[in-house]
């Protein structure tokens, strides 16, 4: 085991001798000087690595004497781990820079590896005056290295970096004097044992200062403004030591003095903290230039680092506590390696635009890292940092600290924004050039993304120790496959994905029990019956399976989850898979950014709710557990409600839903509209069997629901029939028909939830039906514009049956499927005595009519345009799985009972009473009576009859051509002024007036725009100049010290 | 309830008969008395049988698809439809059509059946002025089936059934039993959505025969228009039917039976002669700004009393 | 209307192919009309009572003499009652009434609109206008005989006929139905060179085809 | 009226003033003058409406006589405008820049006559008579009896009176020998 | 000793104090020398003891009275390392000003605003 202290020595020799040898040959300095930076990583990492096996931490003395006199260095297991961590940096940048390094001068070895030093100093230290001095090294060699390019901007930063680390000294020194002169000791370790002698107000106040000193290196709101710069302009590789190295040192170091601090001290640090963390992300928000925004992003994370170690401490939990290490940890490794990783692409990229970045998308391995960083500063599972806000979360509302909770998701939310519209930029915008990629610059980038990923993996284990799951990772080890398989044609990866998705389903089918049995039908045997339109592309496709299997891994991940952490945990998978479906649609940028905010917004809604649930309910995770909530019913429902309301899309919640399904690719848009938007159903069934009789102050949640649901009919089909969109309509009726199934849940009746159950797998068929055909008619006129189609029955039938019979079953109109949802509907509002709700629903489904003819006139009817004359019908794979649904419906239209008896059956465990009584295949309730066989046979008997007479009538009638029409004695001109389908229904609109106008995009466009303004406004603070950064300093510290001691 | 016989069919096309010839009588009475009304002498009463026959004798049709030919189908298919889910007669074994197979509900939906397919074949015809026909018609058809919708649901409350059989049986016993005494205010609403579904003034402006030459149909003719032509005499009747059924407690002979809907197939024919047509939004907004009121009052109402 | 959208043109597809549309050929039918030769039997007889009692009359007052059709529905006349009535669409007339003197212009929409109407159908002329130009005779713009381009049924002299007559000339034309020898369309479908010839001699720019569907 | 005639003639050669009536006044004026006094006209002395646009073929003199009719309803007075164009090449500029309603008749003008107003819209399409191939039909030199016997297949038989003479001839025979 | 404390931080507000006013670079990094300075004067007060002797124990002064006699030996020696440390800065930070200079050809802090918001 080498001593820790060879790594002064070392530096100490080399800044010397690498001058000299610089002399002899570049290269021979390049090696020691790596060889230097690879022993630190050895000596480091074997500490940490023989601590872990359980050895003794080393104390070092200096000078021969013991402390408090001299100086002690400590090689515990957290300082072994932090510095093997910023050394592994440290070589992983110097690797970076190593093209930098070879062109300049000597001496930039010379200050990298003393900024090195001066990090391991920070760390290991037990002195504080030592520390001042290390801190010192450190800056200096910073400045310098800053102070060796010629860029102006970077100078300019330098020097304001300069200022704000002068006055942070003057502070950091002047209390390390005090305090000596207080407690006698320079050691922090006899300060700790003598803390009682800080009591007096010189000790407080120079503790104060020490802390203050050390905050303002951590940068925190508002005094930051020259961090900000600094991120901004200096090289990237030195950025990525600041923001990640230093940080952590610094960090490192505020943890080894909380043992000093007392509570106001901890409030003030936390408090700080969280208000960084929340502020930089507000202020990010508007931020057009990468490195600022990573800049801010970094100064927010730390903040957050910050907070949640003294809230957590202040909680009451050991500093070393593995709860603590495990969430602080975590946190801290997720910014770590995300934001070096980020810092060095910027170098890379060399854009000063969001927007330009989009040139990351000619290295597909870059652009992955990228995601995984932006994924994993979100807090996206499988990413360490969403094990840690769980377990944050989770502790926290254990602890009763609601507040510092939804301060906390607040924050993370407005990172959330900017971070995704940054990713959907990258993926979305045009780009002109490319950039240069060197091997030694990628290097570090991959190792960085490999261990973010190791780490998830790890984090898990951790956090899912004690639960069976080998079911859940083997999806996910099949997603991690097809990554590695991206480069093979879509053809073999889609048969293997359908392969493994159906093996899996097989898998997991036996665990599945009443109605999780018809969501399996959806999430998997759906699933497959989906991925077949896929065989239509060519090429590789590349980055759509590993994200489809993804999202297929998260929902069959819901139907097998019996803890909280599992549901959420595939929730966020499902999410993060879906969103890159999503976003794979040509206009999709604004429409998936959208849908992952109100998923997020959600999610932390959700986990929120888990929270608290998991507080008041004895610490237990387990999903049963929903059922018998002591306190706080109503927020924990309202909660969870809310997050599984966004992905369900009711009215308020549904205005990401028009534009990320219709916008989204052929074969991605069923499968979102069919099957994801189930989810959230699940979710809210999850939750309506837990409320029986939840009470929410006086107006009970499932009668509120009823109502949103209600209006969410309403709303939905008649924003529906406005659109001029073929897809958007579609997706519309979507929000609609989800209405309906919240509606019918909401009735918390045994036909309510049938009908709910039925309709939602109808849903499903109907709309996937719809959206596979129109979305061929889409691919084969390319246009989504109804009114830019029409009379496309005669060169694509097929598809035009699929969508007569989709929109049949759609609008309930009997004898298909659809009527079944319709008659238990008015069955159960009589039931329930819920007659205006129902009314309104039932209006609604009305207008669904117009929708449906519309959707299949202004394609299939009227007339054909010129340039869809030789149009041909969809492909074979779009059409195969349209007409698998179609036998589908036709088989649920004549046996009713083939799904309704089974879903009934179990239902009645739940709800006893009310259940259909069937006889003969008729459906009876306590009101009407219903025969699906037979309504199916008498109608088919009539139609074929008259079908037949009239065809014998007229089989010598002839055929003519689109034009030869009665046109008042003229013919008419050209097709496209003949076809009626623009603004089909604007009678309706006139008629219904302010009822059609969009309050809720209005709404939440007013939010954007307030955060957004406000953000923009706040960060006019930084106006660059040097000394208003001196000025916002000091008073921060006054404003500090007089909130912490009161004045 | 479920006792499927095939001589049931034979039942049901009898009364169909009965109520084709019922339907295009009452027609050509009703022109009659308008003509009289207005000092003409008037068509002949069975001038609707005979260009009903003409129709069908044309020699020469021509088709724009195969949608065109199942336009009028699926129009007669729901016509008929609707007319033989509902029983006609009460207390009759023999004109109960096939009302077993669903309830008032079904009759609801299977209206839109034909609406639908009307409008499918319609557009099919690839005429701009069909399709503005269409429009406006399924704009109106679902503004005008609110009041119906809430009437159903009235007198699904007040009888706590919706098989209209027994809705016909609870109203037995004299004219004070009917729902029409019981709760006039549903009646009334009731009414008012007969007129909407009438397809008379002032609707009418689906068909709108000098602004866009009668709407969805215009490009039907021979044959096909001999089949939209059979479904005007059944259709309406049928729905006249429902209302004689749950409004005016049903009949128990035909003799009752078409007095009953003669005079409600009169009450949409007073309306049309006073009131002239509605524009199509103001149609719209007429039931949503009156008759959705009124509905919610009656609905008020009659969970108040019952 | 505009002439040029029957000239020939070259579309792009979705796929970014050229194709060429002609619309003349692509969205009209140039199928010619067929003889549909009436029945000989009883049914035959009954089915012409039916027509001849069931006119339905297309709404296009092509000339002055449409003025004298309206008082037709008025109490005075009542046409109802002899099962005439008007309807807004060829597709579902089956009389034609050519009401007075016919311009080139207007007889090109007449020859569409008769075209459109289903057979068995009638062309009733009214006026001297349609006999013999009337007193357009030397009018460089209005035709002088109708039945050269249109099989005429009956004529209905005067300048112009008073609504009684024209509710005579209507019995003169059940009459002839009756009679079986209402089959103007076949003959038009039999004469079709000669009618065509005699209609494309006048109009000059003849831009439609041969038969309107 | 006739103070507003002078001060045309200020900016204006007018040769021939007629008075119809008090407030009814034809004037002639030369072609490059006409449209200018229909703006002044029109922007200045409220003559907001045109009434009618029409031509007069002049044969013998080689002439087209173009006729333009203004109304001002403040005064209640009419001014008709005539200008006299050659018969050969016959063109005018156009005025449905003034009138949107003029370019029908200037279009009606170019079918009937052959008159020309470059710019005037659509003045090219035809208007009533579609597919004319001869000489404008209201040019003087088109005789439309023998086109009309030429072109639409006149029925033998018909003969042709006078109706003074005929109607003498029927209501009093004796008188008429 | 107060009067050199009071004396030390009346340095460091005047530096403070010029740093915040002083526009030109090279008078703020004066400002910068005088707080340096006056912390200086602070720590040194910290450890002085009036009439106190040099912490050297030798035969003057022995182990024992070492405690009570001598000044404390740690702030002295605490000064020369932030002497050196703020040489160190001073000089960076003239080096900086200079670089500045011959970047821009102002030495006004205000016109350094490139990077804001």
């Amino acid at each position: 085991m080498v001593d820790p202290i060879y790594i002064f020595v070392i530096v100490l020799g080399l800044a010397f001798l690498l001058s000299l040898f610089d002399k002899l040959s570049r290269n021979l300095s390049l090696f020691l000087f790596f060889l230097a930076l690879a022993s630190f990583v050895y000596i480091s990492g074997s500490w940490f690595i023989s601590l872990l096996s359980g050895k003794e931490e080393l104390i070092i003395f200096t000078a021969g004497f013991k402390p408090p006199v001299s100086i002690n260095l400590k090689m515990g297991l957290i300082e072994a781990f932090f510095t093997s961590l910023t050394n592994f940096l440290g070589l992983l940048s110097a690797i970076y820079l190593f093209r930098k390094f070879r062109a300049e001068a000597v001496y930039s070895l010379i200050l990298y590896l003393m900024i090195i030093m001066g990090i391991n100093g920070l760390i290991m230290t037990r002195d504080l005056f030592n520390l001042f001095v290390f801190l010192e090294i450190t800056s200096i060699a910073t400045y310098s290295m800053i102070g060796i390019s010629s860029d102006l901007k970077s100078l300019t930063a330098g020097f304001k970096y300069m200022i704000a680390g002068g006055i942070a000294s003057v502070f950091l020194l002047i209390g390390t004097i005090y305090l000596y002169r207080s407690s006698g000791t320079l050691n922090i370790d006899s300060m700790i044992s003598s803390v009682g002698l800080l009591t007096t107000k010189t000790g407080i106040i120079a503790l104060f200062l020490v802390i203050i000193a050390i905050m303002i290196e951590l940068k925190p709101f508002p005094a930051n403004g020259w961090a900000l710069d600094v991120y901004q302009s200096v090289n990237s590789g030195v950025v990525a030591i600041i923001a990640s190295g230093i940080s952590a040192a610094m960090l490192f170091v505020l943890f080894k003095l909380t043992p000093l601090m007392n509570e106001n001290l901890l409030t003030a640090v936390a408090g700080i903290g969280l208000a960084t963390f929340f502020f930089s992300n507000l202020l990010a928000l508007k931020q057009e230039n990468p490195k600022r925004l990573l800049g801010y992003s970094s100064i927010g994370q730390i903040g957050l680092i910050m907070t949640v170690y003294v809230v957590l401490i202040k909680a009451g939990f050991i500093r070393d506590s593995q709860i603590v290490w495990l969430i602080s940890g975590g946190l801290f490794l997720n910014h770590f390696l995300a934001k070096a990783g980020l810092f060095w692409l910027a170098g890379i990229i060399k854009k000063e635009k969001l927007s330009d970045w989009a040139s990351l998308r000619t290295s597909p391995i870059l652009l992955f890292a990228f995601g995984t960083f932006i994924f994993a500063l979100i807090g996206l599972p499988p990413f360490p940092g969403f094990f840690a806000k769980w377990q944050l979360v989770m502790t926290l509302a254990a602890k009763g600290m609601i507040f510092w909770i939804v301060i906390i998701l607040l924050g993370s939310f407005l990172e959330a924004i900017y971070l995704l519209r940054w990713l959907g930029k990258v993926l979305k915008r045009e780009f002109q050039e490319k950039f240069a990629i060197h091997f030694s610059r990628i290097l570090p980038i991959i190792i960085f993304m490999l261990l973010i990923l190791v780490l998830g993996a790890y984090y898990s284990t951790l956090i899912f120790a004690g639960n069976n799951l080998n079911i859940l990772y083997l999806p996910m080890l099949f997603v991690f496959l097809l990554f590695i398989l991206d480069f093979l044609p879509v053809w073999i990866k889609n048969t293997l994905t359908i392969a493994a998705t159906a093996c899996y389903s097989y898998l997991i089918f036996p665990q599945l029990a009443g109605y999780k049995n018809i969501f399996g039908v959806i999430f998997l045997i759906g699933g497959v019956l989906l991925l077949i339109p896929g065989y239509i592309k060519k090429g590789k496709r590349m980055g759509f399976y590993p994200f489809v299997a993804m999202m297929y891994a998260g929902l069959a991940g819901l139907l097998i989850s019996k803890t909280t952490l599992q549901l959420f945990t595939s929730w966020e998978i499902m999410t993060l898979g879906s969103y890159i479906l999503i976003i794979r649609g040509k206009k999709s940028e604004p429409h998936a950014l959208s849908y992952m905010l109100f998923s997020v917004g959600g999610a932390f809604a959700m986990l929120l709710g888990f929270g608290l649930l998991f507080s008041v309910n004895g610490n237990s995770l387990a999903l049963d557990s929903l059922a018998n909530v002591s306190q706080a019913v109503g927020t924990i429902y309202l909660l969870l409600g809310l997050g599984f309301l966004t992905k369900m899309a009711s009215i308020g919640l549904h205005i990401w839903l028009p534009g990320a399904h219709g916008e989204a690719e052929t074969d991605v848009s069923p499968m979102v509209s069919a099957i994801l938007l189930k989810a959230g159903m699940f979710g809210m069934i999850i939750l309506m069997s837990a409320i029986h009789s939840a009470k929410i102050g006086f107006v009970s949640l499932p009668y509120s629901l009823g109502w949103l649901g209600a209006i969410t009919v309403f709303l939905g089909n008649l924003m529906a029939i406005y659109q001029e969109d073929a897809k958007r309509l579609l997706a519309y009726s979507s929000v609609g028909n989800l209405g309906y199934v919240l509606f019918g849940l909401a009735l918390m009746t045994h036909l309510g939830w049938l009908t709910s159950i039925t309709y939602a797998l109808n849903h499903f068929l109907f709309k996937a039906l719809l959206f596979l055909a129109i979305g061929g008619v889409v691919m084969r006129v390319k246009t989504k514009n109804m009114y830019e189609m029409g009379g496309l029955i005669k060169k694509m039938p097929l598809s035009f049956i699929s969508v007569l019979i989709g929109i049949i079953a759609l609008s309930g109109v009997p004898p298909l499927s659809g009527f079944a949802g319709k008659w238990m509907i008015y069955n159960v509002v009589l039931e329930k005595g819920w007659y205006f709700q129902g009314l309104v629903v039932i209006i609604g489904g009305l207008i669904a009519f117009l929708y449906c003819f519309r959707l299949i006139y202004a394609v299939f009817l009227g007339q054909l345009k010129d340039n869809h004359r030789q149009v041909k019908e969809a492909p074979i794979a779009l059409l195969i799985p349209q007409y698998i649904m179609i036998f589908a419906i036709m088989l649920f239209s004549v046996y009713p009972g083939f799904i309704l008896q089974p879903v009934g059956d179990f239902l009645k465990e739940l709800f006893p009473q009310g259940a259909l009584i069937w006889n003969e295949g008729s459906a009876f309730t306590q009101f009407g009576y219903w025969n699906g066989g037979l309504i199916f046979m008498i109608t088919g008997g009539i139609f074929a009859i008259f079908f037949l007479l009239l065809f014998f009538l007229n089989r010598k009638a002839q055929k003519v051509k689109q034009f030869n029409i009665v046109y008042a004695a003229e013919r008419p001109s050209r097709p496209e002024l003949t076809h009626v389908g623009y603004n089909f229904f604007a009678h309706y609109k006139k008629a219904l007036g302010s009822l059609s106008q969009p309050y809720v995009t209005k709404f939440w466009d007013t939010m954007s725009d307030l955060f957004h303004s406000s953000g923009d406004f706040v960060r006019r603070l930084y106006t660059g100049n040097g000394q208003t950064y001196i000025l916002h300093i000091l008073l921060f510290v006054l404003a500090v010290y007089y909130i912490t001691f009161g004045g | 309830m479920i006792d499927f016989q095939p001589v049931k069919i034979l039942y049901a096309l009898f009364s169909i008969f009965i109520i084709f010839n019922i339907g295009l009588l009452i027609q050509g009475i009703v022109r009659k008395i308008g003509a009289r009304v207005g000092k003409r002498y008037g068509i002949r009463f069975y001038q609707p049988y005979i260009d009903l026959i003409k129709n069908y004798s044309l020699r020469t049709s021509i088709t724009h698809g195969i949608m065109f030919y199942l336009g009028p189908v699926f129009r007669l298919t729901g016509g008929l439809g609707v007319f033989l889910f509902i029983p006609i007669i009460f207390g009759s074994v023999y004109f109960q059509n096939f009302s077993f197979s669903g309830d008032i509900i079904l009759v609801l939906y299977f209206i839109f059946f034909g609406a639908l397919g009307m409008a499918l074949g319609a557009g099919e015809g690839g005429h701009p002025y069909s399709a503005i026909g269409v429009s406006r018609g399924l704009a109106q058809v679902t503004a005008a089936e609110i009041p119906l919708v809430i009437a159903i649901m009235g007198i699904a409350i007040q009888y706590q059934t919706f098989s209209v059989s027994e809705i016909v049986a609870a109203q037995q016993g004299g004219i004070a039993n009917w729902t029409m005494i019981t709760n006039p205010l549903l009646t009334i609403l009731g009414m008012v959505a007969y007129l909407g579904s009438m397809m008379r003034s002032p609707f009418d402006v689906v068909l709108a025969p000098q602004e866009i030459p009668i709407g969805p149909p215009t490009e039907y003719h021979s044959t096909f228009l001999g089949i939209l032509q059979t479904n005007r005499s059944i259709f309406p009747m049928a729905k006249t039917v429902l209302f004689v059924n749950i409004f005016f407690g049903g009949a128990t002979n035909w003799f009752i039976l078409i007095i009953k809907i003669f005079l409600i197939y009169m009450w949409s024919v007073f309306v049309a002669v006073v009131f002239p047509r509605f524009r199509v939004d103001q149609s719209i907004r007429w039931f949503y700004k009156y008759a959705l009121p009124l509905g919610a009052v009656v609905i008020f109402i009659t969970t108040l009393l019952f | 209307m505009d002439k040029k959208d029957l000239k020939k043109r070259t579309v792009t597809t979705p796929d970014g192919k050229k194709i060429e549309v002609d619309p003349m050929k692509d969205y009209f039918s140039q199928a010619k009309p067929k003889i549909h030769k009436p029945g000989k039997t009883v049914f035959e007889k009954f089915l012409d009572w039916a027509r001849a009692e069931s006119l339905w009359i297309l709404g296009f007052g092509t000339g002055c003499g449409a003025i004298e059709m309206r008082p037709l529905m008025t109490p005075r006349f009542d046409a109802f009652r002899y099962g005439i009535q008007w309807r807004p669409t060829p597709r579902q007339s089956n009389v034609f009434v050519i009401a007075g003197y016919l311009s080139v212009k207007t007889l090109k929409r007449v020859i569409r609109s008769y075209e459109q109407m289903q057979g068995p159908k009638y062309v009733v002329a009214l006026g001297s206008c349609t006999i013999n130009g009337g007193m357009y005779w030397d009018s460089y713009n209005t035709i002088n005989r109708l039945d050269y381009y249109l099989p005429v049924d009956i004529y209905i002299a005067g300048c112009m006929p008073r609504p009684e007559s024209l509710l005579a000339g209507f019995e003169e034309l059940k009459k002839l139905i009756k009679q079986g020898k209402g089959e103007g369309a076949n003959i038009y479908a039999e004469k079709f060179d000669w009618y065509k010839n005699n209609q494309k001699q006048i109009i000059k720019d003849w831009d439609m085809p041969d038969y309107n569907w | 009226m006739k103070e507003l005639i002078k001060r045309l003639e200020q900016n204006f050669q007018i040769s021939n003033i007629v008075w119809q009536r008090e407030n009814e006044v034809f004037l002639t004026v030369e072609k490059t003058d006409a449209v200018p006094l229909i703006t002044q006209l029109n922007h200045y002395e409220s003559f907001t409406h045109l009434v009618i646009m029409t031509a007069v073929d002049w044969l013998e003199a080689g002439k087209f006589q173009l006729t333009y009719l203004l109304n001002n309803n403040e005064i209640k007075a009419d001014i008709g405008i005539r200008v006299l164009l050659d018969r050969e090449k016959a063109e005018m500029k156009s005025i449905h820049h003034l009138w949107v309603t003029a370019a029908t008749y200037q279009r009606e003008l170019h079918e009937m006559f052959g008159i020309d107003f470059p710019g005037s819209p659509r003045v090219d399409e035809p208007f009533i008579l579609e597919g004319w191939q001869e000489i404008p039909p209201y040019r003087r030199d088109f005789d439309t009896k023998k086109y009309s016997e030429k072109t639409y297949f006149p029925r033998p038989g018909r003969s042709t009176n006078d109706p003074q003479e005929y109607m003498k001839k029927k209501l009093y025979p004796e008188e008429s020998e | 000793m107060l009067l050199i404390t009071i004396f030390g931080f009346a340095l460091i507000f005047i530096g403070i104090w010029g740093m915040l006013t002083q526009k030109n670079i090279i008078k703020m990094i004066i400002g910068f020398s005088i707080v340096d300075t006056g912390i200086h004067l602070v720590i040194l007060s910290i450890g002085f003891r009036k009439e106190g002797t040099a912490p050297i124990i030798d035969a003057t002064l022995s182990k024992a009275e070492a405690v009570s006699r001598a000044i404390d030996p740690i702030p002295s020696a605490l000064v020369l390392t932030a002497i050196v440390i703020g040489l160190a800065v001073t000089a960076l930070m003239l080096v900086y000003a200079f670089k500045m200079y011959e970047k821009k050809g102002s030495l006004q802090i205000k016109d350094f605003k490139e990077l804001k918001w």
